[in-house]
């Protein structure tokens, strides 16, 4: 799906990341990518494929940045880091937890709401600021 | 000299050198004394003759040479411009040669363009044409310039390649495209350029170029209409005015296969623009095409471009005039006016169509507001149609529509809505000036509809409208009007009704506006005198509004008659002994202030009557003028009425003897003066000596400053035409020996100082030597206690235009810029004086300053600015609110049109100004304000800083209880929240 | 071809003009230095109708978008009610507009004034929203320290060239 | 400016003591005092922060902290110990001061809110800041030892915009008010923050909200002209941290008809009792519970009421922390202004 693929890029800051995170990063991007396709064409038969498609590589690119991190620290050790992890399991918990198959999910948006801020709170805690604009772009003349 | 001659005796030469047997440096070396002869001339020949010698023989000259002479040829273009033609001569002769190395050419027109002067360029087409060669390195050398100097010559260059019609060969779109390259200029110049070149310059140059020749054509079309079609507002006008440039040198074959892209862009611009400017521009580039294209030769068989430009026009706008109330009706009429306006034949073919539709869509639209569009674009139809002179604009189109035309027109003018009733009246109008177009029945009704308007209309607006029209109409059918018009506003006059005092107004008024024509003016003028005459029998005393208003009409009649000989001389004799007479009347009734009909001699009155007589004398044929002057200046000067028209007068007319009841008839002196005063130079006022004594007595010993101050002036009116010479001196002197002791004290040292300005002024006007003592009389009293003030305003006084006297108007001498010298001899003397003045009377110089300033041309105040910018933030804290107007309303347009002056001081402006902005005057609060305005057109850089504050402060005038400051502030508070920000 | 060229097309490219109302007459009171004269509805009218359409070269009066009879000012109570109406119910710019005329009114009009701006009932589809939005003077304010949205609304308020 | 009330229980009075241009040219949004309530922190459209402290009569400004933000300040928060001050910027972050012997300086930018920060507030035990937005979120930080802040928690409960939010006095429960007309409480459950009450009622934006000093009662004031005290209904110690019985909120008692324009703000005097609103129409207001009445039905009397308190708006309104009855104000003319409120004597 390339309008997914293209919205998965992930832009972290490289100051405290070594070349081997970065193959990681590689890593964890193709499996937040396939993820994110499957969810995608799984909701996008159901929900009409932009739609699914959106939400699908949305929360595929969490799983993806989630991944690549649980990668980059998991030898890491220190209060600081398990406090990151735990965040960080949180939010993959959440991703798997999110019923996909099932359409009529009533609290699908409210769940995907939580996914969202939980992975804003990864985002602040790993200092990391993702270019994935969540939903549509906001036009400059809103307010 | 010898030089030549051997040259010419020996014609072996250039063969010796063919041959070989002479290298081309031996001939350099042969010509050398010539070739650095002192004598430019001669240097020239000398080059000249070698280059006809390389002419013969390019062939032969090998590398070394021609690098060589090339050198040599090079450091010559540095000489006189004498020279030069030779020497380019010399260099085409070159640049045949095969043995010309490939850069040289180029550095040889480097040099050429170096050091060549374009005019001089220009002279040597007459001596040579470089030909094609020149033209390539020429676009070699051209190829990326950037300076602008160059650029500006290069184009010159270009533009006389091709108007000298060189031989531009294979590289026409070479030499496009490097000049095109630059289209459109986009070039600020520095800030401190030394070179002033401005974006506008080179626009100009490069336009030039680019519509200099038909040959450009199929490039350079495509390329406009991409910028056409551009998103930048300076490309789309540059590229719609170069369009309209070529139209004018283009024909129909250039244009042909680019009309339909040329016209959606213009059309697109004119629907969509939101810049007037562009939209002008896009109409008369429009009317340039469709002009090119009438220039067609029409052949029977070819289809005529024009025909078929012109549909598609239609069909793309016609059908909007179809919609009144939507946006793109006027787009479209303005679309259809512009290309009809271009030749008869496209009015032909564009009103043939429109105006039939125009008539059907007024009929099928009740709505007044629609019809109202409608007849405005009808209207903009036949207003063109005036365009082309009758004997050319035959008015076939409209006679065909004659007859729904002038049923449409009629409706409209007895339309309920008042502006459609204007729109009438105005259609009408063009109508009526187009001959032939309304038939006699037509006329009277027309008339008719035209009377009811003016008689019987509630609404102002329509009925003024109605006059106008009379006065435009009146000359071609004058018969119609005196018959039907006059006649019944004579009628109105007569009769008495309640709401009498407004329906009188509206005849007098449409009494003077019909009167266009000498046979209607016979008739309006008694009417108007007969109801004078009636209003002085019956004025109540105060009464003198209806009089006033009368002497307006009876004035505008005057001055429409002006300039038709026999009317003036009518109007003249009608008038004047009448006016004359009933002011004696009036004044010669014993104990005249309390007599019925003293209304007459109230200021307002007499006042009002002067621009008439005025108006009646100012054109007087020379006999007629000396004839009324032998009857008038006798008048005054020994009560001798008989001339006038009833003069049984119960006693002697004598305005210049003394006696307290003679107070009335001294009024009277006021009418001489409009009379005497504005008589034609060259006519001699008998018995001036005496006349202008008894004037100097009135004005001093008066006690009426009315009388006195009407004496004063009559006195310096006649002073200012007086002839050069003995005569004057000793006027002038007797004036000042008058003077002196009246200004030094006394009860009337008012009327002396009437008196000193009025002469003055007079004498400025003329540029008297006397003048500059007189004035700086005035300037010392500006120190006085007493007159000071006065003598602050007099300065307004002899810098403004007085309405009655010593004016162009009346024949006055009055020399060009002598505001500008006043300005000059004075203001350092005021400033001075300022400096040195008493606190308490410091007021009256600021005052004077001002009014100084007030008069003067902008530009000379600009350059004095910086001299006088202390003085006037100076007076804007002077208590004084008349000075702090006058210099708010100085200081106002000095901010628009010389903010970098001015910027420094914006501190002190911004602080002086706010604190006026809460003045008691109403005036001085919004004079305040409309300055804090004009601040902002200052470098916003320096603004900045004052933002918050000045924004913060103009929150109170928001709330003034006058709503005319509020006005004010609204739009200086506007403008000052988008100092700074984005979107300006 | 209309709304074709440069620019995105016009949401409305042929609208109804109305004719503007000329400049209000001055009258011999106004010129008193002495007599109060009270804001009243012609004066707020005054103020906005020359406020420029965001996407067409015509004024809000022109567009009938302001109405003299849609503003009720009451100088007494400091309080001015504007209603204007979206030449479109689905109009885009309706919240910009309406922005505009608020921000217009703020700058114009004295500090103790209350200022409401309302869409006239009925006439654009989200109307709450807009009209929740506009009373919002927290947000107005963001607004105008917005670059890109203070640029538009001093478009819309400068004078046309 | 002394303003009584004809309301049944006898006169109370409010006095101006006291006015400031506090931030002239521009807009005050927010006061805030110092828990000892010796200085008063004063935010605005000016960018900057500025604190007051007395001095004899009147207040003096004591220092200026400009160099924070790039946008309006629109609110400002004191930590528990009087040590630092969180200022909320519409340029989307959150400063933290920290007090030093000459003034405060920036320590921290807490940055993640992809739009206007609307509001800050710090738990009553120190350690918690809550920050929401524009961006319909509420944030938590956590803030350790040495001064680090790290995000807890992100909540995107609400549907719009997030105008306020504030902290239960003595439990970590918090509060929030928004454009989507409700106001949300949330708590931590199973070390995660989830929100668990919506307070559905008011009928347009809620702008401010206030905790009584016990923290039984919860006082929201609204753009529907409205204020609503809303009440938790478990007696004894409320909501003990118990997820199972969740504490549900119900609103008790609604005062209505006393404002005529919006209500920006509520303040509840944990001295006194006295219910305090700043109001779109220029007026202050002062309210407080009838004594004989049902305490699970109050009512309220307005007992004392300023028209024209401010030039403009009156944005905020807030009790002074020690001395019973001081109550400050700022509005949208720039200015501050101290007040003293008194009871009527016989009570």
């Amino acid at each position: 799906m390339p309008q997914a693929s293209g919205n998965i890029a992930l832009k972290l800051k490289a100051s405290h990341l070594s070349l081997a995170s970065q193959r990681f990063h590689g890593e964890g991007y193709q499996d937040g990518y396939a993820e994110g396709n499957r969810i995608g064409v799984t909701e996008g038969r159901i929900y009409g494929s932009l739609h699914g498609a959106r939400i699908g590589s949305e929360v595929g690119c969490y799983l993806g940045f989630a991944l690549t991190w649980q990668h980059l620290l998991h030898n890491c050790t220190g209060e600081k880091h398990s406090k990151k992890l735990k965040a960080l399991e949180s939010l993959v918990g959440m991703i798997q937890k999110f019923p996909y198959e099932d359409p009529t999910y009533d609290k699908l948006q409210e769940d995907l709401e939580k996914i969202r801020g939980k992975f804003k709170q990864v985002c602040s805690m790993l200092n990391t600021h993702p270019d994935f604009r969540i939903g549509l772009e906001r036009s400059v003349l809103t307010f | 000299m010898c030089v030549r001659a051997c040259v010419i005796s020996d014609p072996s030469r250039p063969a010796g050198l063919r041959a070989g047997s002479w290298t081309a440096l031996d001939v350099v070396e042969a010509l050398g004394s010539s070739l650095e002869h002192p004598e430019p001339r001669t240097r020239a020949r000398g080059l000249q003759l070698l280059g006809q010698v390389l002419l013969r023989c390019h062939g032969a000259l090998r590398h070394a040479e021609v690098t060589h002479l090339v050198l040599f040829f090079e450091a010559r273009l540095k000489d006189h411009h004498l020279v030069i033609p030779a020497v380019l001569h010399g260099l085409h002769a070159l640049s045949l040669s095969e043995a010309l190395a490939p850069g040289l050419a180029v550095s040889v027109l480097k040099a050429i363009f170096q050091e060549v002067h374009v005019q001089s360029l220009l002279q040597l087409d007459r001596h040579t044409s470089l030909g094609t060669d020149f033209t390539f390195g020429f676009i070699q050398v051209m190829d990326g310039e950037k300076d602008p100097r160059n650029l500006l010559v290069a184009f010159q260059i270009v533009r006389d390649l091709v108007l000298k019609g060189y031989a531009l060969g294979p590289f026409v779109e070479e030499l496009f495209e490097v000049t095109s390259c630059y289209f459109p200029i986009d070039f600020t110049p520095p800030p401190n350029d030394p070179h002033g070149i401005q974006r506008e310059d080179l626009i100009i140059s490069l336009r030039a170029v680019l519509a200099s020749t038909p040959q450009f054509a199929e490039f350079l079309l495509p390329l406009l209409i991409e910028k056409m079609d551009s998103e930048l507002q300076s490309a789309k006008l540059d590229a719609v005015q170069t369009l309209s440039a070529c139209c004018a040198i283009y024909g129909p074959k250039e244009l042909q296969e680019f009309l339909p892209s040329l016209w959606a862009s213009l059309r697109r611009e004119v629907f969509q623009t939101a810049s007037e400017k562009l939209e002008a521009e896009c109409l008369g580039t429009l009317t340039a095409l469709a002009a090119c294209l009438s220039h067609a030769v029409l052949h029977a068989d070819t289809h005529d471009p024009l025909d078929t430009f012109l549909s598609g026009v239609l069909q793309d706008c016609r059908h909007h005039l179809c919609e009144p109330d939507m946006k793109l009706v006027w787009p479209s009429a303005k679309l259809l006016q512009a290309a009809a306006s271009a030749s008869l034949r496209a009015y032909h073919h564009i009103a043939g169509s429109v105006l039939p539709l125009l008539l059907e869509q007024y009929n099928q639209h009740p709505q007044s507001s629609q019809r109202r569009t409608i007849l405005e674009m009808l209207l903009g139809f036949l207003e063109l149609l005036q365009k082309w002179g009758h004997e050319e604009g035959d008015e076939t189109v409209l006679l065909g529509v004659r007859a729904p035309l002038c049923s449409v027109v009629f409706s409209a003018l007895t339309d309920p809505s008042v502006q459609l009733q204007i729109v009438g009246v105005r259609a009408l109008t063009v109508l009526g000036a187009l001959p032939g177009l309304l038939v006699a029945s037509d006329l009277d009704l027309a008339v008719d509809h035209l009377t009811r308007l003016v008689l019987h209309e509630e609404d102002p607006q329509s009925s003024m409208a109605a006059m106008e029209a009379a006065g435009t109409l009146a000359p071609a059918h004058p018969g119609a009007f005196t018959d039907h018009m006059v006649r019944a506003l004579a009628q109105e006059l007569q009769t008495e009704r309640e709401d009498e005092g407004t329906r009188h107004q509206r005849c007098l008024q449409a009494l003077a506006a019909v009167s266009t024509h000498p046979s209607i003016v016979r008739e309006t003028v008694p009417v108007l005198l007969q109801h004078l005459r009636h209003l002085q029998r019956g004025s109540e005393p105060g009464d003198t509004g209806k009089t006033a208003s009368l002497c307006r009409s009876l004035h505008r009649v005057a001055v429409q008659s002006q300039h038709d000989p026999e009317s003036c001389s009518f109007y003249h004799q009608a008038v004047v002994p009448c006016l004359l007479g009933l002011a004696l009347q009036a004044a010669l009734q014993e104990d005249a202030l309390l007599a019925p009909g003293k209304a007459l001699l109230e200021e307002e009155a007499l006042t009002s009557m002067v621009p008439v007589i005025s108006a009646a004398s100012t054109h007087l044929s020379p006999e007629l003028a000396v004839q009324s002057a032998a009857l008038i200046v006798p008048l005054f000067l020994d009560g001798d009425v008989s001339f006038l028209p009833q003069n049984s007068f119960p006693c002697s007319f004598q305005p210049f003897q003394d006696g307290p009841c003679l107070a009335a008839q001294r009024r009277l002196v006021t009418l001489l003066m409009a009379f005497i005063c504005s008589l034609p130079r060259n006519v001699p006022v008998p018995q001036q000596d005496r006349l202008l004594r008894e004037l100097l007595a009135l004005s001093c010993a008066c006690d009426c400053p009315f009388a006195a101050t009407a004496a004063a002036k009559c006195f310096a009116g006649l002073v200012n035409k007086h002839p050069e010479g003995p005569q004057l001196d000793e006027v002038l002197q007797l004036a000042l020996n008058r003077l002196e002791p009246g200004l030094a004290e006394g009860p009337r040292r008012t009327q002396a100082l009437g008196l000193l300005l009025w002469v003055t002024k007079a004498l400025v006007l003329r540029y008297h030597p006397l003048s500059s003592r007189l004035t700086d009389k005035v300037l010392a009293l500006l120190g006085d206690a007493e007159l000071g003030p006065a003598a602050a305003e007099g300065l307004g006084l002899l810098l403004g235009d007085a309405p009655d006297v010593l004016h162009r108007g009346c024949h006055a001498d009055v020399r060009l810029m002598y505001r500008q010298r006043f300005f000059t001899d004075n203001v350092p003397r005021l400033v001075q004086g300022f400096h040195a003045a008493h606190s308490d009377v410091k007021a009256n110089y600021l005052k004077g300053l001002s009014h100084v300033l007030n008069h003067l041309p902008k530009p000379v105040l600009v350059t004095e600015l910086p001299t006088l910018l202390p003085l006037l933030l100076e007076a804007l804290s002077c208590l004084d609110r008349g000075v702090q107007l006058s210099t708010l309303r100085c200081l106002q347009p000095l901010l628009l049109e010389a903010p970098r002056a001015l910027s420094p001081h914006g501190d002190t402006l911004v602080t002086k100004f706010l604190s006026l902005t809460d003045s008691p005057a109403m005036a001085v609060r919004i004079a305040a304000l409309r300055c804090i305005h004009a601040l902002t057109s200052l470098p916003a850089p320096g603004l900045l800083p004052y933002k918050a504050r000045v924004i913060r402060a103009l929150a109170k005038p928001l709330d003034d209880k006058k709503r005319l400051v509020r006005k004010e502030a609204v739009v200086a508070r506007g403008d000052w929240f988008l100092l700074g920000s984005p979107g300006r | 071809m209309v709304g074709h060229g440069p620019g995105p097309a016009l949401e409305n490219a042929n609208p109804l003009v109305f004719r503007r109302s000329g400049e209000r007459p001055v009258t011999a009171r106004e010129e008193d230095d002495d007599l109060p004269d009270a804001i009243d509805d012609r004066e707020i009218f005054d103020l906005i109708r020359s406020i420029n359409d965001p996407e067409h070269p015509l004024t809000l009066e022109e567009l009938n978008v302001v109405e003299q009879v849609r503003v009720k000012v009451n100088d007494a109570e400091s309080t001015v009610a504007v209603e204007f109406t979206p030449t479109i119910p689905h109009c885009s710019m309706a919240t910009l507009i309406g922005l505009s005329i608020k921000v217009k009114l703020i700058r114009s009009l004295p500090e103790r004034f209350k200022v409401d701006v309302h869409i006239t009932p009925g006439t654009h589809i989200s109307e709450h929203a807009v009209n929740k939005q506009l009373a919002d003077k927290e947000r107005v304010a963001a607004a105008l320290e917005n670059s890109h949205l203070l640029e538009v609304v001093n478009q819309c308020l400068s004078a046309r060239s | 400016m002394r303003a009584g009330s004809a309301s049944g229980s006898g006169m109370a009075t409010l006095t101006l003591s006291c006015r400031l241009a506090a931030h002239p040219d521009s807009r005050c949004w927010f006061v805030a005092w110092s828990p000892g309530g010796a200085l008063l922190a004063s935010c605005g459209g000016d960018r900057s922060v500025r604190v007051w402290g007395r001095q004899g009569e009147s207040w003096v400004c004591r220092a200026v902290l400009d160099e924070g933000h790039q946008r309006t300040v629109r609110k400002v928060a004191w930590s528990l110990c009087g040590n630092y001050l969180a200022s909320a910027s519409f340029d989307a972050t959150t400063c933290i001061w920290k007090k030093t012997p000459d003034g405060f300086e920036c320590v921290t930018t807490l940055e993640g809110h992809e739009n206007e920060v609307k509001s800050v507030a710090w738990s009553p035990s120190g350690s918690l800041l809550a920050t929401c937005s524009r961006d319909k979120s509420v944030w938590i930080w956590e803030v350790d030892e040495e001064d680090e802040y790290e995000c807890v928690s992100v909540l995107n409960s609400h549907t719009q915009d997030v105008k306020h939010v504030v902290w239960h006095p003595t439990q970590e429960l918090l509060a929030s008010a928004s454009y989507d007309d409700t106001v949300k409480l949330y708590r931590e459950e199973e070390d995660d923050w989830v929100c668990c009450t919506t307070l559905e009622g008011h009928e347009s934006t809620v702008w401010g909200l206030a905790f009584d000093g016990a923290g039984r009662r919860l006082a929201s004031c609204s753009d529907d002209r409205t204020v609503r005290i809303w009440s938790s209904d478990e007696q004894g110690e409320p909501g003990v941290a118990c997820s199972s019985t969740e504490p549900s909120w119900k609103c008790i008692c609604t005062l209505s008809g006393y404002h005529t324009r919006t209500i920006y703000d509520v303040a509840w005097c944990h001295l006194t009792g006295a219910l305090a609103t700043a109001c779109g129409d220029d007026a202050i207001r002062i309210f407080e519970e009838e004594p004989l009445a049902e305490p699970q039905q109050p009512t309220f009397a307005l007992m004392a009421h300023v028209p024209r308190a401010h030039a403009q708006d009156v944005n905020c309104v807030a009790w002074n922390p020690a001395e019973p009855g001081l109550l400050a104000s700022c509005s949208d003319d720039g200015e501050v202004a101290f007040w003293k409120y008194q009871r009527p004597e016989c009570c």
